[in-house]
C-alpha cells in the first residue's frame, strides 16, 4: 500500500522533542539511531554533541501534515529532512 | 619547573592525551566506540559526585566550605556576565550567550585531573569541592539563555516573529534535567546519603580502576581535539586569544577570591582550576537545543579544542606553581 | 522496620534506582548507551551463573540442595499453570499465555539484589540456589507456547489459518538458546569446573566491581521503569491488581513449600524471592518471537514497571522480615 | 542501473529469523542496526527488548518476491517495511 | 524542494577515504552508522572488520557528479550504493 | 599430557571461548555488543603494550633482547616471502597477498593467551616480547602490497588501467596509523616513560581485572568463530590445510631460530606462538582498503576460524610440551 518514508538527522541534543513531535502525528514506525557523526559537515561525536539519525514510515496521507511541522522544527533548530513516496508493508 | 612537577606530567593518563592528540594528527583511524566514550563519561560523573557526597557526609557544613562555595557562586555569575559583554562587541548575540555560556560554566574532567594532579602533590582539599563543581555549572547557562531570549523578543518587536523564543522554565528544566548534571548531583546526594559504608564496597569500582577509565577517555578526548581543531575555523585572532586569555584572567580571578576569603591551598587550586575550565559537554548538549541560532563549531570547538588542551597540559602545572608560591 | 533494614535499603545501587526512577520521571535526558546496559546485563548473568558454579563444586550434591532444586522446579510448573486460568478469564489467550510465563520464570537481577541483601545481613545460603534461579527460567516458557499452540491449533480447527504456528521443537530450540539464558547456563557450568582456583582469578571482575557496575544497570533500570510506567495502559484494575497479588501469592506459596521441605532461612528467602519475580530479559525476549499475537507492553510493561520496582524496594525487604520471623 | 531498497523495522528478537529470510532472496547487500528504541511507538530500548532496523538493496526483479516474503513475516511477527525504486551503485 | 538521498554500505576499513570523498561534494547532510553486519552476506561483525552505513542528503543537481565519484570509489573498493529522489528540508 | 597442562586448559577465559563456539554453533543469539567488542581488543592492546613498556623500562637493552628481536625481525621477512610463493601456486596474485599478509602478520589475543599460559606454569619471559609482537606485525603487510601493487602495474602495461593502485606511501601510512597498531606503539612507549609508579596506579585496570574482560572477549571470538566457520568455503584441502600446516611450519622454524639464537624457555615459546599465529584483526582491515580485489572471506575466515581456534586449543599446549622437551 501506498507509504511515505522520511528521514531526518539532527542533533542527537535534538532527540527528545523531535519525537514528542512525531508522536503527535502517530506514524506506523520509526527508529532513533543515536550517537553518529556527520550531519551538515559540522557533525561531532563526543560524550556531548553526537547527531542522530531517526527513520519514520507512515501514511502518505498524514505525512503532509508531518512534513510542515518537520520543517518548521528543522528550520528552528537545524538539521536535515528527506522525504520519499514507497510501497509499505504494514504501514496502516 | 622541578622534578615533581616533570613527574606529575609524565601521568600515564595524560600521556595518553598526549597519544590522542598525535593519533588524530596523523589521521590514524584509532577510535573508541562512541557509546563507551558517552559511558566513561557518566562513570566520571558519577565518581566525582559520589565521593563529593561521601566527603561531604565526613565533614558536615563547615566555615571552610560556606567560604569557598560562596566564592563559587560569585564566580559562576560574574564569568558569564563579563564575557557576554565582551563577546557582544564582536560577534551576534547569539553566538556571544553560547561562548560566555561555555566558559562560565566548567569542565567536570579538567577539574578530575587536577584532583589527580594535587593528590600526586600530596596536597589535602575539602570534598565540598565537587559540591563548588555542581554550584557552577548551571548559572552560566541560564544567564545567556535568558540573554538570547531577550534578543530574540527585541527582534520581533523589530519586526521578525516570536517563533524562536524559547521559554525560561523550558530551559531551566533542560539545564536541570540535563543527564549528565542530574547524574552529578544525583551520585553527590546518594555519596552523602550512604557515607563512608557504601563508599566502601564501590571503592574498587570508583577509585582502584578509575585512572584507567580515565585514560581511555582522555585518549578519546586527544582524538577529538585533532579532529576538532583541524575544523576549527575562527576568522582572525579574536577567538583564539578568547580562548586563552580569558582561562587565565578566570584563573586570576578565582585566585584573588580565593585569597581574599581565606581558602587552603588546595581549596584555593581548585577553585582557580573551575573558574579557567570551560564545558565542553554539558552545557554545548543544552545550548544545541536552547540557542539554536548559535554556532555549534564555535562554541563547542574553542571549548574542546583550545581551552580544554591548554588547562590541561599547561594551565594546571602553571595555576599550581603560582598558587603555591602565593601560599607558600 | 529496624535498623539494619534502614542500612539496608540505603544501599548505593538501590539509591542509584530510586535516582533513575526520579530522572525518568523528570523527564531527563539521561541515559545508559543501549550497547553498556546490554553487556552489564550479560556481565552480571556471567558472574551469577560462575560464582554458583564455583559453590556448587565446593559443596557438591547435597540433601539440602536436592531439596531446593526439587521445590524450585514445583513452583515452575505450578505458577504459570495458576497463572494462565487466572488470566485467561479477563484476556485473550495469546497475552494469557505471554504474561504467565513472564510471572512463571524470574528476574535474574531480582535474585543479584535479594543477594545483595541476605550478604549485607549476614545471612548466609546456598549457591546452588543460582541453579534453581536456571531450573525456574524456562518452563514457564515452554508451557506458554505450547498453550498458545493449542489455541492456534484449534482456531485453524475452526476455520482460521494454521500460519501461525509455532513447532515445539523450534521453541524448545529457542527458549534453551536464548543468550541470557545460555550465558547463565554456561557461567554456572565453567564455574563448576573450574572451582575456587578459577575465581580467585576473576574475582576482581567478578566480584570486586560488582557493586559499581550493578549500580549502573539499576540507574537503567530505573529509567526505564519510569518511561515505561508512563506508557502502561492497563485497561481497569485487573492486570494492576495482578502485577502487585501474584509475586506476593507465589511469595507465600514458595514460603510454604520452603518449610514444608525445611529449608534453611537464607535458602527459603531467595526461593521466596525468585517465585515473587517476574521476567523482564529473557521472556520478552524469546515471547516476542513465540508468540507475537501478545501484546508486548502489557507483559513487558507491568513486569517490568510495576513488579520489578516493587519486589526491589518493598517485597525484598518485607519478605525477609516476616521469614526471619517465620524461621527465628 | 535499476535497484529496490527495502527497509524494515522489527523487533531485535526477530534479527535472526528475518536474516535468514532475507538470506534465501540473495539481496545485493544488506545492513543490520541493532539496538534501537521507537518501532509502532511501542519499542523499548532494554537489555531484552529493543528495535533493529534493517537496511536491503536488490536488483528490483528481486524485489517482488522478497516482499511478499516480507509481507508474511511481518504480519505474523509485527513490524513495518518500506520499499523504493531507485538508482543502485554495484547492485548486480 | 527537490533533493537526492544516496545509501551507501561499505566496510568499516573505508569510512574514512568515502567520507573525504563525500567532503569533497558538500552535501547539506549525512551521517555514518559504524559496527554493522550484514553487507553482500559476507559481512561479519569483528573487532577488525564490520560494516558501516552511511546516509547522504543533497541537492538533486549535486547528485550525479557525487554518484560517478561513488561508481568509481565503489567498484574499486567493493561495496554498494542506492539513490532515490525524493524531498527534502533544509536541504540547500 | 600431564595433570598442570590440565589444568592450563580449564583455565576460565579458554573454556568461554569452547562456550562461545558451543553457542554459535548451537545459533543461539548470544552476543557481545559490537562496542564493547571493539574496546575489550582496544583494551587487550593498551595493556600489552604498556606492560611491555613497563618491563622494558626495567631491564633496559640487553643481548637477550637484541637476539629476541633479530630473531622476530627475520620471521617477519621470511613467512610472508615463502607463504606468498606458496600460495601463489593456487590462487590469484590478490588473494595470495592478502593470506600471506595475515600469515605473515601475529595476532595480539593468541599472544596474550600464551602469556597468561606461561604465568600458569610459573615460566618467565622477557617483558620486550611484546616489542617482538609490535615488530612482526608490520612487515607482512607492507610486503603484501608492495606485491599486489607489482602484480596490478603488470595487468597495466598488459592492457589494464591503473586506476586500481594504491601508493605505497599511503600504505605504508595506513599501516603504522591503523588504531590497533598505533595503540599499541603508543601504550609501549607511554609505559617506558612511566615505568613502575605509573603502572601501579594503573595496576587494578591492566591487571587485576583483565581476565574478566579476557574471558568477555575470548566468548565473543568463540562466537564469531562459530559463524564464521559455517559461511567459509575453502573450495578444496589446499587452503585447510594450509591453515594448519603453515602455523605449524612457522612454528618449528621460530624454534629453530630460537635455539640457535640461545634464548630462554619462555623467550623462545612466545616466538614460537608469535610465528604460528595469523592476523584478524589489525591485517583484515588494513588489507581490506589496500587489497579489495582480495576475498576477505578467505584471509578473514582461514586466520579466524581455522588458525586462531587450532593455536588457542591445541597449538599452544603443544608448543609449550615440545619446547620444555628441547630446552629441558
Ligand atoms: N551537527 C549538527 N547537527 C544538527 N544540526 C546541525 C549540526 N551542524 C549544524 N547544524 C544546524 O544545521 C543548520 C544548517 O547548518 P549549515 O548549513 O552547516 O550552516 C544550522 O541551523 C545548524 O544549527
Ligand atoms: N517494538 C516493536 N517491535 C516489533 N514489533 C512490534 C513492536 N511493537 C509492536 N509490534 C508489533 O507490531 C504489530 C503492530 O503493532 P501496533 O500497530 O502498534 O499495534 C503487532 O503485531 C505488534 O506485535
Ligand atoms: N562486508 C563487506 N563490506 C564491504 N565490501 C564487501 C564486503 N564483502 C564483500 N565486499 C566487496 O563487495 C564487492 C562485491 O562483493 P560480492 O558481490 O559479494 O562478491 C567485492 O568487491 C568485495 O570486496
Ligand atoms: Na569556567
Ligand atoms: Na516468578
Ligand atoms: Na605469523
Amino acid at each position: 500500500m501506498s507509504a511515505t518514508r522520511v528521514e531526518i538527522m539532527v542533533g542527537d541534543a535534538l532527540v527528545t522533542p523531535l519525537t514528542e513531535l512525531l508522536d503527535r502525528h502517530a506514524p506506523a514506525a520509526y527508529v532513533v539511531v543515536e550517537g553518529l557523526s556527520g550531519v551538515n559537515r559540522r557533525g561531532v561525536s563526543s560524550p556531548g554533541l553526537a547527531d542522530a539519525l531517526v527513520v519514520v514510515v507512515c501514511r502518505s496521507a498524514t505525512s503532509k501534515a508531518l512534513l510542515d511541522n518537520l520543517k518548521a522544527f528543522l528550520s528552528r533548530y537545524g538539521g536535515v529532512a528527506f522525504a520519499t513516496d514507497g510501497f509499505g508493508v504494514n504501514v496502516d | 619547573m622541578d622534578a615533581s612537577l616533570l613527574q606529575a606530567i609524565v601521568d600515564p593518563a595524560i600521556l595518553f592525551f598526549f597519544f590522542g592528540l598525535f593519533a588524530g594528527f596523523v589521521r590514524s583511524n584509532l577510535s573508541i566506540p562512541e557509546q563507551i566514550a558517552k559511558f566513561l563519561s557518566l562513570y566520571l560523573l558519577m565518581s566525582i559526585g559520589y565521593k563529593g557526597g561521601v566527603s561531604l557526609s565526613q565533614t558536615g557544613l563547615t566555615a571552610q566550605m560556606a567560604l569557598a562555595l560562596t566564592a563559587a557562586m560569585i564566580l559562576a555569575f560574574v564569568i558569564p556576565a563579563y564575557a557576554f559583554m565582551l563577546l557582544r562587541r564582536r560577534l551576534n548575540p547569539f553566538d556571544a550567550a553560547a561562548i560566555a555560556a561555555t566558559y562560565g560554566s566548567v569542565s567536570a574532567v579538567t577539574f578530575i585531573t587536577a584532583v589527580a594532579f594535587l593528590e600526586r602533590q600530596g596536597v589535602s582539599f575539602g570534598g565540598y569541592m565537587a559540591v563548588a563543581l555542581v554550584l557552577m555549572e548551571s548559572p552560566a547557562i541560564i544567564m545567556a539563555v535568558l540573554l538570547a531570549n531577550v534578543v530574540r523578543s527585541r527582534s520581533v518587536v523589530a519586526g521578525g516573529t516570536a517563533d524562536g523564543n524559547v521559554s525560561v522554565g523550558k530551559v531551566l528544566h533542560e539545564a536541570f534535567t540535563d543527564g549528565a548534571h542530574l547524574l552529578l548531583l544525583g551520585s553527590l546526594l546518594i555519596g552523602y546519603i550512604t557515607g563512608l559504608p557504601g563508599k566502601a564496597a564501590l571503592d574498587p569500582f570508583i577509585t582502584s580502576i578509575q585512572k584507567g577509565l580515565l585514560l581511555f577517555f582522555l585518549l578519546e578526548m586527544g582524538l577529538l581535539v585533532a579532529r576538532r581543531s583541524r575544523d576549527l575555523k575562527l576568522d582572525g585572532p579574536f577567538l583564539a586569544v578568547f580562548a586563552i586569555a580569558v582561562p587565565i584572567a578566570n584563573a586570576v580571578f578565582a585566585t584573588a577570591l580565593a585569597k581574599a576569603f581565606g581558602l587552603g591551598l588546595g581549596d584555593a587550586f581548585l577553585l582557580t582550576v573551575l573558574a579557567a575550565s570551560a564545558s565542553y559537554i554539558v552545557v554545548p548538549a543544552v545550548v544545541r537545543y536552547a540557542i539554536p541560532e548559535a554556532n555549534a563549531s564555535l562554541y563547542f570547538g574553542m571549548s574542546l579544542a583550545v581551552t580544554f588542551p591548554f588547562n590541561i597540559l599547561l594551565g594546571i602545572p602553571t595555576y599550581f606553581l603560582v598558587l603555591r608560591q602565593l601560599w607558600g
